[in-house]
C-alpha cells in the first residue's frame, strides 16, 4: 500500500522484500507477462493452465505455501514476511492462485485435524502445485444456512467407504480441481451442527458431476456438484465422522488473514484503473466522481490497516473487534467500486472494447456482485457483528410463521 | 377539480395500461427477451410490427393531424412503465420517444408531415443523435458540421452512442451549419454513413457508433435551422428523459415485485427469508423510492401534457429522471442482494434489469448532472424562474 | 410549489386563490407580522398568546376549519379549494395553527363518531378559536407500542363521572390547552386493541398535571401529562367504552392529507434559506453542497406530487400505495435538510447569533430529529409499509427471547 | 516484527489508556459534563489541573527537554479517544494538539523552550488561530497582517473560529510579514486584542471570536518566519485532526455503547428492542463503522509518530477525519434514533454527543474537503507522490 506507516522495518525483511520483488520481476515474464492481474475473483477462469504452470514455477523455488511449517513443505515465514510476499508478489502483478483453496484452506486444516498418512498424501500435491481443490460447503436449499447440510454420506459395510449422495453449489473451480472437500450428513435424523462428517472426495469419478453456473458476467466461474452414489475412501474423513462441523468451522477461521493483503493490492490495481479511465473519459473533473474516488482510496486504506491489525492480534489477544468487520467492509467497498468504475467511465461504461484495462473494470462492476452475498451474504454478516461481537440476541427461529392480512 | 384530478388516470388510461400489461405478460416473457437480446436486430420485429401496427403505441402522443392518436406523455409514459417492467427489447425509445419528439418539437411542419405518419402507424424506426459522446444534449458537445454543396448538403461527424443507431432506418442527425445549429434527416443508407452497433453490457438496448463522413445529402433533409433547434431538441431530450424514467419505473416495480416473490418462498434457518426484518425493511426501502419515482413520473408526465415552458420541462426531467435511475439502480442491486446466490447466476432475471439500471442511469442525464441543473436553477445568478420563484416568495 | 403542473385551473379556483393571497396580505401585518413563518414544528412555542389572537382573527372571516362543513362551522370547501388555501396561507408565511390538533384531528373525528351533544359542546370552540386540544395518545413504557396502553380509566359508579390515573408523554402544547383527549384502559386486565376508552378529559382540574420535558433543542415542545385520579363527565366518552380503538385510529388516519401541502410550503421556506445561508456562508460555490441542495429540492418535488397523488385518491381508490410512504419519505427528507442546512453554514452552523434565518435552520437540526421518531418510528413505518403495503409477514412476538451468548 | 507490532498496543500504552478510562469514568459523569457545559470558562478548572499536573496529560507528546514525557501521536490518541468518550470539556485540544504542536512544528527553538514546558505541566493554556473563518489551515484565507514598529511589531487581523479562544492564556497567531507568513505568540490579555466567546450550539466546546486590531507585540514574539511556518502550520493542523478524531472515535464508540444498553432493557411489542434485526443491524452497521474509524486512527497514530513528510501526513489526516466525522455523526444520530422518544430529550446523552459530532465535523476539514483533498493527490497532475505511486505501479 501506498503511504505505508514509516516503519522502521529491520534490513532482514528490507532484503527479503528485495528477493520477491526480483524473483517476481525476473519470472513474471515472457509467456507468463499475461498473467499480470489476472486470474483475481470475477477473473477465475483466465489462463487456467498457465496458471498452472506458473504454480509449479513458484513451487519449484518454494514461493507455495511460504506460511506453513517446513516440515510440511512450506518455507516457514513469520507473518511479517508473509506479508511481505503477499505485498510483493501482489505489487509485481502476480496472478491469481489456482491453488488458493488448497494453499490457504485445506492445507492448514490438515496440518491442524488431519491424520498423519492425509499429510502425507495431500500436503506435497497442493505445495507443488500439482493437485488442486475445491469446496463442497454451500447447497442449493441451503444457502447462508451452513448447518441446513443435506448432502448424506453412508458408509458401505463392506468396503468401509463412504458413498456420497447430494448437491453442493457455488464450487468455484471445481472444473479445474481433481479433488474437493466435503461437508455431509453422516448420522441420517441428525439436525443442525451435530452428525455432520468432513471429507476429501476424488472429482474423477462417475458418481460426480461438475455442471457449471453462468454468471451475470456470462461467464462461468462457479459449478453446481452433484453427488451420486460417489465413492472416498474411509482414509479420507478428516476428524471423526459425526464432528464434520468442528473442522468445518475451522477450515473458516482460515479464511481470514494474510489473502486480504493480496486482496487489497488487486483492488489498489482496480482503483488505480479507474483514475486512468477517469482521465480518458473527463470524469476526473467532475466532483462527484472526484469525491467518491477520493472516499475509495480512503477505504482502501483504512482496509489496509484494518487487516494489519487484525494480523497485530488486535488490542487484547482475544478474537478482535475488527476482525469481525471486514469481510462486510471490504465486500461492499468493492461493490461500490465497480460501480464507480462505470460512472466514471459514463455511458461509455456500457460499451465492451478490447481493452483489458476497461472490460476488467466491468468485470468487477459485474462479478462484484456475488461480493456481498457468497460467504456469508450481507444480512448475515450483520448478524454475525450483533450476536456475536456486540452480543445482542439471536434471531428467533419461530416454529410457525405469522401470516400478515395481504 | 382539475388541479387534482389531474393526478388520477381516467378510465381510458387505466384501459392503456392495463391492455398494455396484459399484452406484454402474454408476448414479452422472459424467455422472448432473452431471444430478443440474443437476436443479431436486438428485437423481435414480429412483436414490433404488433406494437405499431396493432396496438398503436407508436402513435399514442404524435398528434391526430399526424395520423397519431393525439394523446398526451401521460399515456406514452403508462406504456413505457408496462414496457420496462418487463424489460421489452424494442426500438420505441429511439423511434418514438426520441425522435418522434424532435420532429415535433424541432422538426418543422415539412419534416413532421414526412416523417410522423410512418413512426405513429409502426412503418419507419428512428432515432436521433445527440452529441459526440455520451446521450446527452448539449450543443457544445457537438461538432457535426453541415456544408452546402450541389443544391444540398455535406455532413461530417461522428456520434458515439446512438441507441438503434445500427438498424434504424431514419437518423436525426444535428450539425453545425454556417454557426448555427441545424436538424438533418438522413436516410440510414446514405452513402458515406457507417454505422458500427458496439457490443454492450446491456443487450436488451442496441447502441450504435454513426460516423457520417462526408455524406450527400439533398437540400429537403434539412429539416430546421436557428435557435429553435437548440431549444427544440433540449426539449425533446426533456421528454425522452421522462419516458425513459417511466421505463426504469416500471424496472424498479418489477425488480421488487421478483423479489417479494422469491423471498416468500425461499426458507432459511426455518422460516421464510420474507420474514427476516432486514429483508422486510429492505424491500419497503425499495418500495419507498418506487413509489417516489412514480410520483415523479406522474407529475412530470402531466407538466409534460400540459406544454410547459422549456425551463420548467427540462427542471422536470432532471427531477424525474435522478428519482427514476435511482430507484432503478437500488432495486436492482438489492433484488440481486435478496435473492442470494441465484441472484447474480445468468438464468434469474435480475442481472438483466441490473444492467439496464446501470446502462440508463446515464443516458440523458446523470444524477449527478441532474443534481446540478437543479442546483444551478436554484444558486446561480440568472437562474430559471421556477427555482428562482422560490426565494422571492420567501426572502 | 414552484414549478407546479401548469394545469388548467378554473377561473372560479383562481379567483379563490387571489381572495386567500389578499386576505393574508392585508392581515398578517403590523402586529401580526413577527408571527410569519413561526410556530411550525420546533418552534410550537413561539408566541402562543399572539397566535390565539391569530387564530381568532381568522375565525371572525371564516378561515378557520375550512373544510368542515358549514353546519359545524366550516366552509365547506372541496379538496381542491382546501389545497389552494393551505398553500395560498402557507405561502404568505402564515404561522403554525395552535388549535391545528383540533381542527385536524378531534373535530373530524368528532364529526363522524361524536354525539350530537359533544358536536354542539365541542365545534365551536375549536372553529372559533377559544378553546384548544392536545393529544393523550403515548405513554412512557409504550413508546411507539399503542396498544400497549396503561392509563386507567374507571367509573365511579356513584357520578358516573370517569376516573382517570396514569401518565401520558410526547403531548405537545398541553400547557397551552383546556383540554385533551386520551385513550385508556377501561376494561382492568384486557389487553392489546380490546378494552380501551376514548375520552375528553378536562386539563384544568386537580388530578391533572403538566410537566414539560425540555428536548435537545434546549427548549420543551413537548410535555408529560399526569393523571391522578383526574375525572371527567360520562357525556365525554366518544363512542362506547371498550370501543377505544377504532375511534383512535380513525383518528390518526385524518392525520394525512392537507395538511402535508402546509408543512410542504413550510419545508421550502427552509430550504430557501438555506440556499441563502449558502450564498452567506460561499459555499453554494461547493460541489457536494450544491447536489445535496439540488437533491432536497427535488425531493420536496416529489414529495409534494406524491401528496397530489394522496388526494386524488390513488389509482383505483384503495388505500393507495403513495400514501404509505408519506410519514417515512417527509421525515427523513426533513431530516436530511436539517443536517444539509449546518453544513451549508460550514463552522458557523454551531454559533448562535441573533438572525432568525439562521436560528430557524439550526432549530430544523436539531428538532428534525423527533421527526424520524414521534407518530411511528422509522422502523414502525417500514414494518407498516412492509407488512400491509406489501403483504409480509408480521414481526414474530416470541413469547422467550433466547440470549445470545456474549 | 515491527510492522505488526506496531498496531498492537504495547503494556505501557494500555495502561494509559486503561488508566484515563478509569479516571474519566470516575471524574467525567454525564452530570459533570453538563455542569462545565453551563459553568461560564466551559470546563473544571480543577478537573483540567488534575489532567496536567498529576496525570501529565499535557505532558504526554511534547519532549523531554521541554519538559514533556516524549512519548508519541499513539499515547495522545488513546487519551484522546477516552476523553471522547467522557465528552470531557477541557482546552486539550487547544493547548495540546494545536498549540503545542504548532510550536513543535513551526515556534522554533525559543518558542518551544519558552512555551512548551508550562503546557506539558497544565500550568498554560494556549490555541492557534488559522484562518479569518472556519477552523482550517489555509494561507490563502488567512489575511492578518503584521508590521514592524518600535522594534516590535504590531498586528491586525481577525479571527471568527478560535477554540477556547476567549480563556487561552497564550495565543499563537499567523500573520503576514512583508509578504511571508511568520507566527506570532501573544498573551491572550495583550491590548488590542479583543476576544468575545460565541454562544455555540456544542456547549462542551467553546469557540472565540478574536480580534487583533493594532496590537504591539515585543521583538520575541516573533517565533518563525518563512515557508516553514506554512508547511509546519499545515502540519500541526494535521496532527491536531489525527488527534480530533480519535475523540470522535471516542464519541462515536460512546454513542454505540449507550444504545446496546438502553435498547438492551426497553421492551417494546413483548420484546426487547434490541432483538429486533433492524436495531441490531444498525448497531452492527454503527460498530463497521467505529471499527474502521479505530483502524484510520491508529494507522494515522502511527505515520504520524513516525515522523512522516507533509504529503504523507496530510492525506493521513485527510482518511482519519473523514472517517472519525463520518462514524460520530452516524453513531450519534443512530443513538438519537434507537433511543427513541427518550432520544432527543435533554435529559438524555445522545443529543451531547450529536452536538459535538456536528461541530467537530466541520473542524479541521470537512468530509468533502478531506474526500476532495485525497482525489487531488491521486487524480490532479503533480499529485502527491503517494497517490501517485499507486498508479505508477499500477500502470
Amino acid at each position: 500500500m501506498h503511504n505505508e506507516p514509516h516503519i522502521d522495518v529491520s534490513s532482514p525483511d528490507q532484503a527479503f522484500r528485495a528477493e520477491v520483488a526480483q524473483w517476481m520481476a525476473t519470472h513474471l515474464t515472457g509467456k507468463f507477462a499475461c498473467l499480470r492481474h489476472r486470474g483475481g475473483a470475477g477473473d477465475e477462469d483466465a489462463y487456467p493452465e498457465l496458471r498452472k504452470e506458473w504454480a509449479q514455477l513458484l513451487a519449484r523455488d518454494g514461493w507455495n505455501c511460504v506460511g506453513w511449517p517446513e516440515q510440511y513443505g512450506g518455507r516457514g515465514l513469520s507473518v511479517a514476511r508473509q506479508i511481505i510476499f503477499h505485498e510483493e508478489y501482489a505489487r509485481a502483478g502476480g496472478p491469481g492462485h489456482m491453488g488458493h483453496l488448497g494453499e490457504t484452506l485445506l492445507g492448514p486444516t490438515l496440518i491442524a485435524y488431519g491424520s498423519e498418512e492425509q499429510k502425507r498424501r495431500f500436503l506435497p500435491g497442493i505445495v507443488a502445485g500439482t493437485e488442486y481443490w475445491c469446496q463442497g460447503y454451500s447447497e442449493p436449499g441451503a444457502g447462508s444456512d451452513l448447518a441446513n447440510v443435506q448432502t448424506r454420506a453412508r458408509r458401505d459395510p463392506a468396503s468401509g467407504e463412504w458413498i456420497i449422495d447430494g448437491q453442493k453449489v457455488w464450487t468455484s473451480l471445481a472444473h479445474e480441481s481433481q479433488w474437493i472437500f466435503v461437508v455431509a450428513r453422516c448420522e441420517p435424523g441428525s439436525r443442525g451442527h451435530a452428525g455432520l462428517i468432513f471429507l476429501l472426495v476424488p472429482l474423477a469419478q462417475p458418481g460426480v458431476e461438475v455442471r457449471p453456473i453462468r454468471q451475470i458476467t456470462g461467464s462461468c466461474e462457479f459449478n453446481e456438484v452433484f453427488f451420486d452414489g460417489a465413492r472416498t475412501g474411509a482414509q479420507n474423513v478428516v476428524g471423526a465422522p459425526g464432528q464434520g462441523w468442528k473442522v468445518a468451522m475451522a477450515l473458516l477461521g482460515f479464511e481470514r488473514g494474510l489473502s486480504w493483503i493480496g486482496m487489497q493490492t488487486h483492488f489498489e490495481h482496480q482503483l488505480a484503473l479507474i483514475c486512468k479511465a477517469a482521465r480518458e473519459s473527463g470524469s476526473d473533473r467532475d466532483p462527484a466522481i472526484r469525491a467518491r474516488i477520493g472516499q475509495a482510496w480512503m477505504g482502501l486504506k483504512v482496509m489496509h490497516y484494518n487487516t494489519l491489525r487484525t494480523l497485530s492480534g488486535g488490542d487484547d489477544g482475544s478474537l478482535s473487534r475488527e476482525a469481525y468487520i471486514i469481510k462486510y467492509y471490504w465486500s461492499n467497498w468493492h461493490r461500490d467500486l465497480g460501480k464507480l468504475a462505470m460512472d466514471a467511465m459514463g455511458a461509455d461504461g456500457d460499451i465492451l472494447i478490447d481493452d483489458f484495462s476497461r472490460t476488467r473494470l466491468q468485470q468487477v462492476f459485474l462479478f462484484s456482485r456475488s461480493d456481498t452475498i457468497v460467504a456469508g451474504t450481507n444480512e448475515i454478516q450483520l448478524n454475525i457483528i450483533a450476536e456475536r461481537a456486540l452480543g445482542m440476541p439471536r434471531e428467533a427461529r419461530p416454529q410457525t410463521q405469522e401470516k400478515a392480512a395481504p | 377539480m382539475k388541479t387534482l384530478a389531474d393526478f388520477a388516470l381516467d378510465a381510458d388510461q387505466q384501459m392503456i395500461r392495463e391492455s398494455a400489461e396484459a399484452f406484454l405478460a402474454e408476448n414479452c416473457s422472459s424467455e422472448a427477451v432473452r431471444r430478443a437480446m440474443e437476436s443479431e436486430l436486438g428485437y423481435d420485429p414480429a412483436l414490433w410490427r404488433r406494437i405499431g401496427a396493432e396496438l398503436g403505441w407508436c402513435a399514442t402522443a404524435i398528434p391526430e393531424r399526424h395520423g397519431g392518436l393525439g394523446l398526451s406523455w401521460i399515456e406514452l409514459t403508462l406504456l413505457m412503465e408496462r414496457m420496462g417492467q418487463r424489460l421489452l427489447c424494442s426500438p420505441y425509445l429511439a423511434t418514438v420517444c426520441l425522435a418522434a419528439s424532435a420532429l415535433l418539437e424541432a422538426g418543422g411542419e415539412a419534416g413532421q408531415a414526412r416523417y410522423l405518419p410512418a413512426i405513429a402507424d409502426g412503418g419507419l424506426t428512428a432515432t436521433l443523435a445527440l452529441a459526440d459522446r455520451g446521450v446527452e444534449w448539449k450543443p457544445e458537445a457537438l461538432s457535426c458540421r453541415a456544408t452546402a454543396r450541389d443544391g444540398g448538403f455535406v455532413l461530417d461527424g461522428a456520434f458515439r452512442h446512438v441507441p438503434d443507431g445500427a438498424h434504424a432506418q431514419l437518423l436525426l442527425v444535428p450539425a453545425w451549419l454556417d454557426g448555427e445549429l441545424a436538424l438533418f434527416a438522413l436516410d440510414g443508407d446514405t452513402a458515406g454513413v457507417r454505422r458500427r452497433e458496439h457490443a454492450n453490457i446491456d443487450r436488451t438496448r442496441r447502441v450504435a457508433e454513426i460516423r457520417v463522413e462526408g455524406a450527400a445529402v439533398p437540400a429537403d433533409a434539412l429539416l430546421a435551422r436557428g435557435p429553435a433547434v437548440a431549444v427544440g431538441l433540449a426539449r425533446a431530450a426533456a421528454l425522452a428523459a421522462i419516458a425513459l424514467a417511466a421505463e426504469q419505473l416500471g424496472g424498479a416495480q418489477q425488480c421488487l415485485d421478483l423479489t417479494l416473490t422469491y423471498t416468500a418462498e425461499r426458507v432459511q434457518f426455518g422460516r421464510t427469508v420474507n420474514s427476516f426484518q432486514a429483508v422486510k425493511h429492505r424491500c419497503a426501502e425499495m418500495m419507498v423510492r418506487i413509489e417516489a419515482a412514480r410520483s415523479a413520473v406522474y407529475g412530470a408526465a402531466r407538466v409534460a401534457s400540459a406544454g410547459a415552458d422549456t425551463g420548467a420541462l427540462l427542471l422536470e426531467a432532471a427531477c424525474v429522471k435522478a428519482f427514476a435511475s435511482e430507484a432503478f439502480y437500488f432495486c436492482a442491486q438489492e433484488a440481486i442482494q435478496l435473492h442470494g446466490g441465484v441472484g447474480f447466476t445468468w438464468e434469474y432475471d435480475p442481472q438483466l434489469y441490473f444492467k439496464r439500471a446501470q446502462a440508463g442511469s446515464q443516458w440523458l442525464g446523470s444524477i449527478d448532472g441532474m443534481r446540478e441543473r437543479a442546483a444551478a436553477a436554484l444558486l446561480d445568478h440568472g437562474a430559471d424562474h421556477g427555482a428562482r420563484n422560490m426565494e422571492e416568495q420567501h426572502a
